[in-house]
């Protein structure tokens, strides 16, 4: 036993390992989960055998309620919903990683430990897991529009945001110092809540997809911590491969939008744009029916479909393929560009249309399609809009200048399904839609969709 | 189990794990994002083994108990929700042949 | 410095490093593999680190001094030239407009 | 210092990934080289202060020897001898972990240490350490040609290896547990290094190349269980690199070559096969003449070069740049086609066509260039022969059966630059040479491809 404890956390930190490996493709993924699960299962039976832990009732009991809690929630949990769930679950682990710091503050809280590295290590990690936890659950209400998701502002933000973070960390520092000064410690608990709210109402609820992904890797970084303080490697090793996931997601994301991630955090990015679009009515917008763009589908020999946060809205992936599988039918050549912040967080398009059974070797990334798109005969955008905003390319002056784009605008016709001429999250407007091969199909995803495809499988019933 | 002093092995491990990790994430397809998101979730949930420690060690406060059981929850909640969600979301995931 | 013991930090470091290593190599390039050849060879010669000790520590009986010496030199020679190769090696590939 | 020790293996570790992260494309590889340097000053200063070294005459005279020798080594070497210079460096450096074993292995010659894990792993590095060292230096001895090249075979060859390798584990199993038994040592050390030597003898001295990437293997393997040995976790992580590169290039020669290790260590591969391509010499050759290529050349528009084996030995790089250089210069697209196992290591086209000047971009992988071959105008094969073999790909009797080639036939016409109908390396007849489009070019690579080029810059002086 006293052997099996350490290798219980070599092997589980082997399986987390090669569970990331094998989520490199989708034919391996499935068993990356498997391997994720073995290695689960092995770390936690290591921990119940260590010679430390003798009361087992109550750690039974919470791992029952949470398996009961968290099974309906992953059986029920639509899909749609995925960027809410992933936000609340960084709740949940940072809380979880929080509450064990305090534990063990409260355990080290004797004038040996004063100043030592336990103390500030654990310091650290609770500052993360409070802050985390609490942003997340921000980034949660704005998602699940449980709160407004316009960035919040008030006079003496910054200062006021300043102010809270040098007293957390000034609390911090005194407790890693003087651990015995417990009545303290409720106060730095409050204030690290207290500041990762002030930290994500500033931002837009369109930016959240970014701050969920930091989040991420601040939980993973604090979850590493842990290891630290608590000697425990395979902590320090899932945190750490979590936190690198996490970074990366950001970095992807904020690549894709050509933004910096302290624009992100700090840009206020969707507070001020508003009716941009507004002057320059006299350019001609024309507009076409199901009946007509089912007619140039049909005769098209390849087609484009870019679906964007409208799909994911009006939930229209499933009429999406519908589309796909009618198109294929008579012969059309029928590919999905993916822009990797299309939607709401990354890869949302591909959980989406795999849900719709869409294969997935259909699905082509930004960078293999656009050489593609000027040999498309028609490109149908559904419910996308800055992801395939020219002006991103063409005008320097663009809010989104410089941001990659799918070249929608090169193919020989598009179509686009949007419900009005509103704009889409960066709140400008899209030349795309006054172009002279342009036509614009307006009504809700779903519907519009259903239509076309209805058309395309003979007018008739729409039931195949 | 604790430690007092800086130690160096750790700063080994959490040095190669995470170029591992860069590594390993820079190779997993942009398909996979969205269920990369929610695995690397539920093994974060592997915190799991430091709240077992503080709930079931021999003398632990009432306190400890408390913060350890709410810990204990909430890891198992993510764990178990996102290994599943994982896998829901990989089943769709198909190829052409079906 | 010797350890007479098992120890199963040292496993933890040896799979994460062995993990990384398939990782890293097997993003390097094919037109690189000679080069990539001399470079790990090079960096192998990092035992010299045991060598030094052995040759150095206070109390090294004559024969330890005389395998260390031998080593220091052997390891000398392969992580001088075999970083100096592997540079003059790389400095040849040039990418189009030289 | 005491915190400088483990700093300094950090650091190390960590430039030492970066320089392997670097080496992965050509625009970063430089930096990798000198990250990897950094990284070795900083663990040779961090082992130069420790304090437990307080004599440091014999490591300065020892290093300074050891650069002295190494430096003109560097220096002098020409490209074509890489392949021995690796086979030679192994043996230094398994040599010097072999002698620290012995060191480390009479400093706990106590009994305290019995049967102690350390025992074990010494044994092991010193097994590993010094059979690597002899097999290096046989596989140096085949390359350069001190010794024959063909496999060495004797009546009761496998049984007198079993024996020895039986010998030298129960002998090294016996000093570790009981390490006071000195007077085995020196049967130890001898019976490992005779090991080696049998270990390779029977090789074909054309199979080396994937030996030495094993042994290079083997010799990050002994590393790392030096570091297990001496607590040094540097050791630990340069060594696993180390095993990991030999390991995954020796895999690759060997998918490259679609044979299994086992077939390459036990094989006897080129032992019997001679002279197969004996019978139906009624098959039609034509040859043609450098200038007759020359014109041909000329009025291509797309050609691909084929190097292999037979470059290297002409040393004909520097006439094959020439000859890129002026079809290049008539407008000709030239590219290169390299196959993963041409010549006589991994890499081995790439280093010699860098030396002379052809910028990396020409040069194409073989999954790369295929899909190209049946556009090209003309291949020019030049001392290329299993790697173009086309019964590889169409006869499943063939000796090299399944292994991927460079499809040079499917071009419209073929050149073939060698110095007669001699088989290559696998020792097989290549039909490609009695193909309806393929002119053979008889003669040493270097004079044919001089005189090719000569005839592309005028026909004069060849001087440009
Ligand atoms: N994916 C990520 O990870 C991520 C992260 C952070 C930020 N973002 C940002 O999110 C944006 C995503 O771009 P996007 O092109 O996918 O979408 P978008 O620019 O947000 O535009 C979505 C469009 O869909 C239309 N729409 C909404 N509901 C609809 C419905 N029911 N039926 C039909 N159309 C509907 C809207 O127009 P109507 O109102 O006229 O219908 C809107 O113009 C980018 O700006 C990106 O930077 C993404
Ligand atoms: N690269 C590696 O890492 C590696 C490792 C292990 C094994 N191998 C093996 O090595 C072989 C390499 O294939 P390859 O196609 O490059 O070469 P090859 O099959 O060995 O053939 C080389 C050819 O070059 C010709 N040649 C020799 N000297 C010449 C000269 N001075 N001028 C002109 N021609 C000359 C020879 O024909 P003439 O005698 O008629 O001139 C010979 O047919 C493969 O079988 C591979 O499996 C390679």
């Amino acid at each position: 036993m006293g052997v099996f404890v350490p290798f219980a956390a070599i092997a589980a930190s082997a399986l987390f390992i090669l569970s990331l490996m094998w989520m490199s493709h989708p034919s391996t993924a499935r068993r990356g989960v498997r391997a994720g699960e073995i290695g689960m299962v092995i770390a936690i039976i290591g921990a119940l055998v260590q010679h430390e832990v003798v009361n087992y009732d109550l750690i039974i009991i919470a791992m029952i309620a949470g398996a009961a809690a968290g099974i309906p929630m992953a059986l029920l949990m639509p899909m749609t919903a995925i960027p809410q769930r992933t936000a609340i679950s960084h709740a949940f682990g940072a809380l979880a990683v929080g509450l064990i710091g305090a534990a063990e503050y409260y355990k080290h809280a004797h004038p040996e430990y004063a100043g030592g590295f336990i103390m500030w290590v654990l310091m650290f990690e609770m500052l993360l897991g409070f802050l985390t936890c609490t942003a997340s659950v921000v980034a949660f209400a704005k998602l699940q529009e449980l709160m407004g998701s316009r960035p919040v502002s008030f006079p003496g933000q910054r200062i006021f945001n300043g102010a809270v973070a040098l007293a957390t960390v000034v609390i911090g520092a005194t407790l890693a110092i003087d651990p015995t000064q417990t009545w303290l410690f409720p106060a730095f608990v409050a204030l690290a809540l207290l500041f990762g709210i002030l930290l994500v109402i500033p931002i837009g609820g369109a930016d959240m997809p970014t701050v969920i992904a930091l989040l991420n890797s601040y939980a993973g970084l604090a979850a590493s911590a842990m290891g630290f303080a608590l000697g425990n490697k395979l902590l320090i090793v899932a945190g750490a491969l979590d936190g690198a996931s996490g970074f990366i997601l950001a970095l992807v994301m904020c690549k894709a939008m050509n933004r910096s991630f302290a624009n992100v955090m700090f840009g206020g990015f969707g507070k001020v744009i508003a009716g941009v679009a507004g002057g320059k009515d006299d350019r001609v917008v024309r507009s076409a029916s199901a009946e007509e763009a089912a007619m140039q589908l049909e005769n098209a020999s390849s087609v484009v479909i870019i679906p964007g946060y409208g799909m994911a809205v009006a939930q229209a992936q499933h009429k999406v393929s519908e589309l796909y599988q009618a198109l294929t039918k008579k012969g059309v050549d029928v590919k999905f560009a993916i822009h990797p912040v299309a939607g709401r967080m990354p890869g949302h398009m591909n959980v989406l249309l795999a849900e719709a059974n869409v294969p997935y070797e259909q699905l082509v990334d930004l960078d293999d399609i656009n050489p593609e798109l000027p040999q498309a005969d028609v490109a149908v955008i559904i419910g996308a809009n800055d992801t395939v905003n020219p002006s991103a390319r063409d005008d320097p002056n663009s809010a989104i200048a410089g941001m990659p784009i799918i070249e929608a605008d090169r193919a020989k016709s598009v179509f686009v399904i949007k419900r009005s001429m509103n704009a889409g999250f960066a709140g400008i407007d899209n030349p795309i839609y006054y172009n002279a091969n342009t036509q614009m199909l307006f009504g809700d995803a779903k519907d519009m969709v259903g239509s076309i495809a209805k058309e395309l499988s003979g007018g008739g019933s729409g039931l195949h | 189990m604790t430690v007092n002093a800086f130690n160096a092995d750790y700063l080994f491990v959490f040095i190669l794990a995470a170029f591992l990790g860069f590594q390993l994430i820079k190779k997993v397809s942009p398909l996979l994002h969205s269920p990369l998101m929610s695995l690397t979730n539920a093994i974060a949930a592997v915190v799991i083994v430091g709240a077992i420690t503080i709930t079931g060690e021999e003398g632990a406060t009432p306190l400890a108990k408390t913060l350890g059981f709410i810990a204990v929850f909430c890891a198992t909640v993510n764990l178990v929700s996102g290994f599943m969600i994982t896998d829901r979301m990989l089943k769709m995931f198909k190829p052409r042949g079906k």
